[in-house]
């Protein structure tokens, strides 16, 4: 069953196509990459999905509901989550604040304060942010700052998470230790959807890639086969896939 | 408040603007003519209450209200409750006068205004024994004594622009009904917010309307560039009359011989009488002639002569009685026999009450009876602009 | 009717050019130097009375005197920014704290030197008449001295944004204003640049002035008033942008004088709404980003 | 020609930096390795004056540096590209790469380094109008690089340039850095592609915990076994 | 002893404290003559504005310049029904009246940022009184009005009433998660969209109770102007003094703007009253210092003599 569909979805900034006339759908329980040369459009289109941007033209279904057009937060409460490429975080607020937020507003369940600490230090752990949990989010590293994210995210209970970019920054050992948790993060029943430009982690986690060009969705398929493609190799991974961050 | 101790001195409280947005008023009209007052009264030893036995010099105690209605109210209540102060003296803005009036009144202190006066002051005074109010205004009697002369001269249309304030409203909405007794139709009429800038638009509009009379009814801020802007456009009506500000030393230093024929409103003139020549001379031989008031600065002058002569009248401090002497009594000021009617200072007292620069003078021309100078009309055109 | 609107127009561009005049420092001072200088208006006034003095005790021609108080606003601009503004960036941890902070200093300021000016030349009005000629375009007659304050705005504020957007330094002002850091790593000696900022707006202020008392009465008190004039045009205009500033001067003028056409009570109530209107649409103002 | 020698740095009372000396030759490219968190940002960003070390000396080109202002030390032919992009969010790409060359040396040949930035990214050609917030995260990237190398430097530090980059760019920007070699420009490199750090690497340092814990010749370091446990991820 | 035990403690004394000066606030008119009660309105006033503005303006950052509009609105209400109605409904109506208008406006106003909202909001102050003043000249022909006079312990009460609830308000905003959802609107307000805060809503409901308390204090304020006219009403004084007093104070903690707003409404007043001729040059020196010398207002700066106070405590046992 696919719990997030899209067809035909559009957006222009000024003239230029950021996201072209893009069709996909993503199964519930996957994790599903979202690749393709800087400056493809993937985070635009993340930014569609979670209503950062309104759509020029197309639809995007949740859950085999329309969701264009809705408000961030009307989406955030239907279960999609999501994070950054370039972290926005709640700078001076603790870090464990910043995950509270979530579960305060994420989803509307009748939880009592203490409840929701304790599952606020939970996710803190999850991601491995017990220790700094008192600390202003902005003292962090990026790196942290980027765990502190997915952490606030899941505290919004989702069952979509939009994952952009969360290994870029660490070093391979690192992205072993983050792939880990992403997997875990399967583990729990949530569907995700990541950007990525480290290969070993969108070939390692993900059944199934999407690759975005110029806006456009130039392959699909499962890692082996976008891997192997002539075009992907050509405009996107070179000869060998080396990147990490 | 009378008290049984010795009493050295008489203070006097108020609340005035030192800053802010009325400072610019406050600091040209009342107070350099309560400085030089209060300096000569004391230089004679103050004012002999016969309660006392003696001359008490005058105390100023003076806080800034910053030109804020709500401070001002707050210190006449200080001076009034905390600091018990002998007197007050009245605060700056016709506003500020209806908001410190009523509660000068509670407490039964005597308050003589200053700046500020309004058509509905009368009918605010029966209510209010202890306010008595010195300044000329709009029916009391400037604006009837300017549709007489205008009229006499045969001015058939007046175009009139208005600062949209109480002020403003006033003088034009009694010119509506004065001008017309004389046979003068007012053709054009519009109302200009404080801290507008552009007044091309407007010469421009009583300029097509062909009025003989151009009325600007507003302060400095209007009346200064409306005139400037008349020249520059070459608007030639046959009576040009803005105020107050026309009546200002520095309405001539600003524009010098082209001030020649401009109306105004006044009160007096150093001509008029060796009382006038003598407070001409105190207040501005040797000064700069930008700080000359010729409608404001006799009557707060002469209102704080009642205040003087009515306290020794009285012999006492007490504030009931005092005020029984001001509002039965005449007294003998710089204006000749002056007294106050239904709290206001009666009309016979006027020395004048329009005014018209000629050769660097700004002389009476109304009413009549009190004139020192023919009112020339029409009056002559600016100068010419210097052809390119 | 042509020449009725043609009449309006041109009225509303003198207006507009003393409204960007008064502006563009205040532009600079808060576009760059991230100082939204509350006193602005105070320091128009110190190169109002300047030229008031000067005309009125020496007779010096009030456009010559731009060049006199000029250069010593820019000095007292810059040694200000050197002094006060930079203790608060340095001990700031943010560019909204030092934004905070530095609008409520410039608000002490105004203050300080309003009171320094009423104790000096008094609360009183002051005025003189100078250029109060017509000028003939056209078959109507325009003021000679909203011309020259005409003629100042464009030259003034064409050579600035030239400045800006061409030249070495004024590449590194405006990269100051977007990431001093990094500007710092780049090259750019940010205190020099933000003090230079901050005194070129001062001067500009002496300038708008000097040229303002040509056409007004002035008084020590009257700061206040320009200051939000100047705020309204520049966030009509766009922070960043000089040109912004321009356009939203010459929009407010020419709106002002139509409406003050119709219906003059109504001006500025139409100032008021065309701001608030233009905000709606355009939350960044004409010329935002 | 860089020399730091027994530096320590502060963040407000925590200590970030604990004695460290290290050295950067001429033509050579010294890579430093760290976790998150260990201090490696911190630790370039006190050589270019953004931070002040608490005690202890740099000393670039024989001259000391650590009193001395960012900007001063740009001048001296210093050259960071800073972690997070750092572009001046509303300038065009074009003007944040003239910024690159603001100092006096090279201001005057900007337009020469400029054309050769643009054929080492022909991307920012295409969008040298469009403002630097608008870009994608690489394009962004790329500009920062691309600025940094504007001002001609000797010395060149990087940090983490790859991050956010396609693969193929990762590739072509490891051949930047060898072909800065080549012209003679040091570099300090800061970069989790560890091991491709280390094959291009002369010499490498090893950060931990605001202390250096290793040095040595890159190829050498590639072999412990503790640079494979820790940042190898083998 | 745990921490929690500790914190309920130190909010034990603090409780206290707060009630008790209360109770003496309460029983100041009878203990006290005339003026202190004068003083303590205007204090008062100032009080409930710049508390009233920090409950929004503090936590989310968006520096309204609107509340000369909202208490301009209370008193114009005043000047309007005061005669009228009795005068609880007044106030009331005057908060509603308040409360409804930054409706509006909040609605509006979403899209700006930054200075653009501080000057959009400072520009409805005057598009209100510039309309206001127009509508009363062409429409009722008049500039003015007199409002109701009520006896200085009457105001005086009504001041604490609003005062007390507004206090309440503020402490329940703040430790509720709306609290927080303020907080990280102020300083991401993407995220906490994305995070499922309803960004719009809370706003514009927060801004709209601290406009309610700003328009029902503007309505007992009116009965101490005794006359009005547009400009009085909404004199932009009452925009830019809470903002300068909650800095001044500190926006960190509840205290903080009400210590700011204390103090500096009492040496203003000493200043006009003592030193008159150079008022403003003492306030303006005292505002510069204040931002060089305390950076994080009063209450940081006595946070920091008191920690520093209580760890030499600590070395001493
Ligand atoms: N607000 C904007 N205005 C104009 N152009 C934009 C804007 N946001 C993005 N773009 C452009 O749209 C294109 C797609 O950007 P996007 O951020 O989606 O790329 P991306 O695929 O996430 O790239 P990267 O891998 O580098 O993060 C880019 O060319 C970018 O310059
Ligand atoms: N401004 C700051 N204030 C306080 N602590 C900071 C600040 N910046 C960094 N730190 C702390 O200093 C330590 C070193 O940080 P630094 O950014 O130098 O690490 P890094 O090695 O560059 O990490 P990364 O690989 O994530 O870039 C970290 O513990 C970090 O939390
Ligand atoms: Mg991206
Ligand atoms: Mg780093």
């Amino acid at each position: 069953m696919s719990i997030l569909e899209g067809k035909g979805v559009t957006k222009y900034f000024g003239g230029l196509a950021a996201v072209s006339n893009v069709d996909f759908s993503v199964e519930k329980g996957e994790a599903f990459g979202l690749i393709g040369p800087n400056g493809a459009g993937k985070t635009t289109l993340f930014n569609l999905i979670s209503a950062a941007y309104p759509v020029k033209s197309g639809i995007i279904r949740f859950k085999d509901k329309d969701i264009t057009g809705l408000k961030p937060y009307k989406i955030c409460r239907m279960g999609v989550a999501r994070t950054f490429q370039i972290v926005k975080i709640f700078p001076d607020l603790p870090v464990f604040s910043n995950v509270l937020l979530g579960l305060h507003f994420g989803h509307s369940s009748g939880m009592s304060s203490a409840e929701k600490a304790s599952l606020a230090l939970e996710y803190l752990d999850f991601v491995g942010l017990t220790q700094v949990k008192m600390a202003p989010a902005k003292d962090l590293t990026l790196a942290n700052q980027k765990r502190l994210e997915v952490a606030r995210a899941l505290a919004t209970g989702p069952e979509l998470l939009l994952l952009d970019e969360i290994m870029a920054g660490l070093n391979p050992t690192e992205v072993s230790q983050a792939m880990e948790l992403v997997n875990r993060i399967r583990e729990k029943g949530i569907t995700i959807i990541m950007i990525e430009h480290v290969m070993k982690a969108i070939m390692n986690i993900c059944q199934r890639i999407m690759v975005l060009h110029h806006g456009e969705k130039i392959a699909e398929g499962s890692p082996r086969e976008i891997a192997n493609s002539e075009k992907v190799i050509k405009v996107y991974l070179g000869e060998k896939a080396h990147a990490t961050c | 408040t009378t008290n049984t101790f010795a009493k050295d001195k008489i203070v006097v409280g108020m609340a005035r603007p030192l800053s802010g947005p009325m400072a610019t008023i406050g600091d040209s009209a009342f107070k350099p003519i309560y400085d030089t007052w209060t300096d000569e009264v004391n230089a004679q030893g103050g004012i002999y209450v016969k309660e006392y036995g003696k001359k008490l010099p005058i105390e100023l105690l003076i806080y800034d209200d910053k030109g804020d209605l709500g401070t001002m109210t707050r210190l006449t209540e200080k001076l009034i409750v905390k600091d018990k102060v002998d007197f007050l003296w009245p605060s700056c803005g016709t506003a500020f006068v209806f908001a410190q009036a009523p509660i000068a009144n509670k407490h039964g202190y005597v308050l003589i205004t200053a700046e500020g006066g309004a058509t509905h002051v009368k009918d605010m005074l029966p209510s209010l024994p202890y306010v008595f109010v010195s300044l000329s205004f709009s029916d009391w009697y400037q604006i009837p004594v300017l549709a007489e002369l205008l009229g006499e001269k045969g001015a058939k249309t007046a175009y009139i622009t208005f600062r949209a304030d109480l002020f403003g409203i006033e003088y034009s909405g009694v010119a509506g009904i004065e001008f017309p007794k004389h046979g003068i139709e007012i053709i054009g009429l519009n109302s200009v917010p404080p801290e507008t800038k552009d007044f091309a638009p407007i010469i421009k509009k009583a300029k097509a309307s062909g009025a003989d009379v151009f009325c600007a009814f507003g302060y400095p801020d209007l009346v200064l560039p409306a005139t400037g802007t008349s020249m520059a456009l070459d608007y030639n009506p046959k009576a040009w009359i803005g105020g107050p500000a026309v009546n200002f030393g520095f309405y001539h230093t600003t524009f010098g011989p082209a001030a020649e024929g401009v109306l105004g409103f006044t009160t007096f003139a150093c001509s008029q009488s060796k009382a006038a020549q003598t407070l001409c001379d105190k207040l501005y031989k040797g000064k700069p002639e930008e700080i000359n008031d010729w409608w404001g600065h006799p009557l707060y002058w002469a209102g704080l002569e009642c205040w003087k002569q009515a306290i020794e009248k009285a012999g006492t401090l007490d504030q009931k009685v005092i005020r029984e002497v001001l509002a039965t009594e005449k007294f003998n000021t710089v204006l000749g026999p002056t007294w106050f009617e239904n709290g206001l200072m009666a009309k016979e007292c006027h020395t004048g009450e329009i005014g018209q620069w000629q050769k660097g003078i700004f002389e009476v021309v109304g009413p009549t009876k009190n004139a020192t100078a023919k009112f020339v009309y029409p009056k002559s055109i600016w100068p010419a602009p210097p052809k390119k | 009717m042509i020449t009725t609107f043609l009449d309006i127009v041109i009225s509303g561009l003198l207006m507009g050019g003393i409204y960007a005049l008064i502006a563009v420092g205040l532009s600079l001072q808060y576009g760059v130097a991230r100082v939204l200088n509350i006193s602005h208006g105070e320091f128009i006034m110190i190169g109002a009375f300047g030229t008031y003095i000067l005309y009125k005790t020496a007779g010096v021609n009030p456009i010559l005197t731009l060049a006199i108080c000029g250069p010593v606003l820019f000095l007292i601009g810059f040694f200000l920014y050197k002094t006060l503004f930079k203790i608060l960036l340095a001990f700031s941890d943010s560019a909204e704290i030092f934004e905070g902070k530095s609008l409520l200093a410039s608000f002490g300021l105004l203050f300080i030197i309003q009171n320094i000016a009423i104790l000096i030349w008094g609360a009183d009005i002051k005025s003189y008449s100078f250029l109060n000629i017509g000028v003939d375009l056209g078959g109507a007659l325009f003021p000679a001295n909203r011309m020259v304050t005409l003629l100042f705005a464009v030259v003034i504020s064409m050579t600035f944004y030239l400045f800006l957007a061409f030249t070495r330094m004024g590449k590194a002002i405006r990269a100051a204003a977007q990431n001093p850091r990094i500007a710092g790593l780049m090259g750019v000696n940010i205190n020099q640049v933000l003090a230079l900022c901050f005194g070129f707006g001062a001067l500009m202020a002496s300038f708008a002035g000097g040229l303002l008392s040509m056409c007004y009465p002035i008084t020590t008190t009257m700061g206040m008033e320009y200051t939000v004039i100047a705020i309204i045009v520049v966030v009509l205009g766009g922070l960043d942008s000089i040109v912004g500033s321009f356009i939203g001067g010459f929009l407010l003028g020419i709106v002002g004088s139509i409406v003050t056409y119709i219906e003059p009570g109504l001006a500025l109530v139409a100032y008021y709404a065309i701001f608030i209107i233009l905000l709606l649409v355009r939350p960044t103002g004409i010329l935002g980003k | 020609m860089l020399h730091v020698n027994h530096i320590n740095a502060f963040y407000g009372k925590i200590q970030a930096l604990w004695d460290i000396s290290l050295n950067v030759h001429e033509a050579e490219v010294v890579a430093l390795v760290g976790a998150n968190g260990a201090g490696k940002t911190t630790l370039v960003n006190t050589i270019s004056g953004l931070l002040r070390p608490t005690s202890g000396l740099i000393e670039f080109l024989g001259k000391r540096v650590d009193d001395l202002k960012s900007h001063s030390i740009v001048e001296l032919g210093m050259s960071h590209i800073p972690e997070g992009r750092m572009l001046f969010p509303n300038m065009s790409v074009r003007e944040n790469l003239e910024m690159g060359a603001y100092t006096k040396r090279v201001w005057k040949n900007k337009h020469k380094t400029l054309e050769q930035v643009y054929d080492l990214f022909p991307v920012l050609r295409a969008r040298q109008r469009q403002l630097a917030r608008t870009l994608s995260g690489g394009e962004q990237q790329m500009v920062a690089m691309g600025r940094g190398l504007m001002s001609n430097p000797k010395l060149c530090i990087i940090d983490e340039p790859s991050c956010g980059l396609a693969p193929i760019i990762v590739q072509e920007m490891f051949g930047i850095i060898g072909s800065l070699r080549s012209q003679g420009i040091a570099i300090f490199l800061i970069e989790q592609n560890v091991q491709q750090t280390l094959e291009i690497a002369n010499r490498a340092y090893v950060l931990e915990n605001g202390r250096l814990i290793l040095e040595g010749n890159s190829q050498d370091l590639i072999q412990e076994e503790m640079i494979k446990k820790a940042y190898l991820g083998l | 002893m745990d921490i929690t035990t500790l914190k309920s403690k130190k909010s034990l004394i603090w409780w206290t404290v707060i009630f008790t000066i209360f109770i003496l606030l309460i029983f100041l008119p009878f203990y006290t003559q005339g003026y202190a009660v004068v003083l303590l309105i205007s204090i008062l006033v100032y009080v409930i504005l710049t508390l009233s503005w920090v409950m929004f303006s503090g936590s989310t950052g968006y520096m309204s310049l609107a509340p000369a509009a909202f208490f301009g609105v209370g008193i114009y209400t005043s000047a309007l029904i005061g005669k009228v109605f009795p005068f609880p409904i007044t106030v009331l109506v005057g908060g509603m009246a308040s409360f409804i208008l930054a409706i509006l406006v909040g609605a509006l106003t979403l899209r700006l940022k930054g200075i653009y909202f501080a000057i959009f909001t400072f520009g409805l102050v005057m598009l209100i009184a510039y309309s206001l003043l127009f509508f009363e000249i062409q429409v009722t022909g008049t500039r003015g009005r007199f409002v109701i006079v009520m006896d200085y312990n009457t105001i005086y009460f009504y001041m604490l009433g609003i005062f007390m609830l507004l206090l309440l308000t503020t402490y329940l905003i703040k430790n509720s998660k709306y609290g927080l959802a303020l907080r990280s609107i102020g300083q991401e307000e993407d995220a906490a969209a994305h995070t499922g805060v309803n960004v719009v809503g809370v706003k514009v409901m927060t801004f709209a109770i601290s406009a309610f308390f700003m328009g029902a204090v503007g309505s007992v304020m009116a009965t101490k102007l005794t006359y009005i006219d547009p400009f009085i009403a909404f004199s932009t004084t009452y925009s830019f003094m809470p903002v300068a007093m909650a800095i001044f104070g500190g926006t960190g903690s509840l205290y903080g703007p009400i210590i700011g707003a204390a103090i500096l409404t009492y040496l203003e007043e000493i200043l006009i009253t003592k030193f008159a001729e150079v008022y403003m040059l003492i306030f303006g020196a005292i505002l510069v210092a204040a931002i060089l010398y305390l950076p994080d207002g009063l209450v940081g700066f006595i946070q920091k003599i008191w920690r520093r106070l209580m760890e030499r405590n600590h070395v001493d046992t």
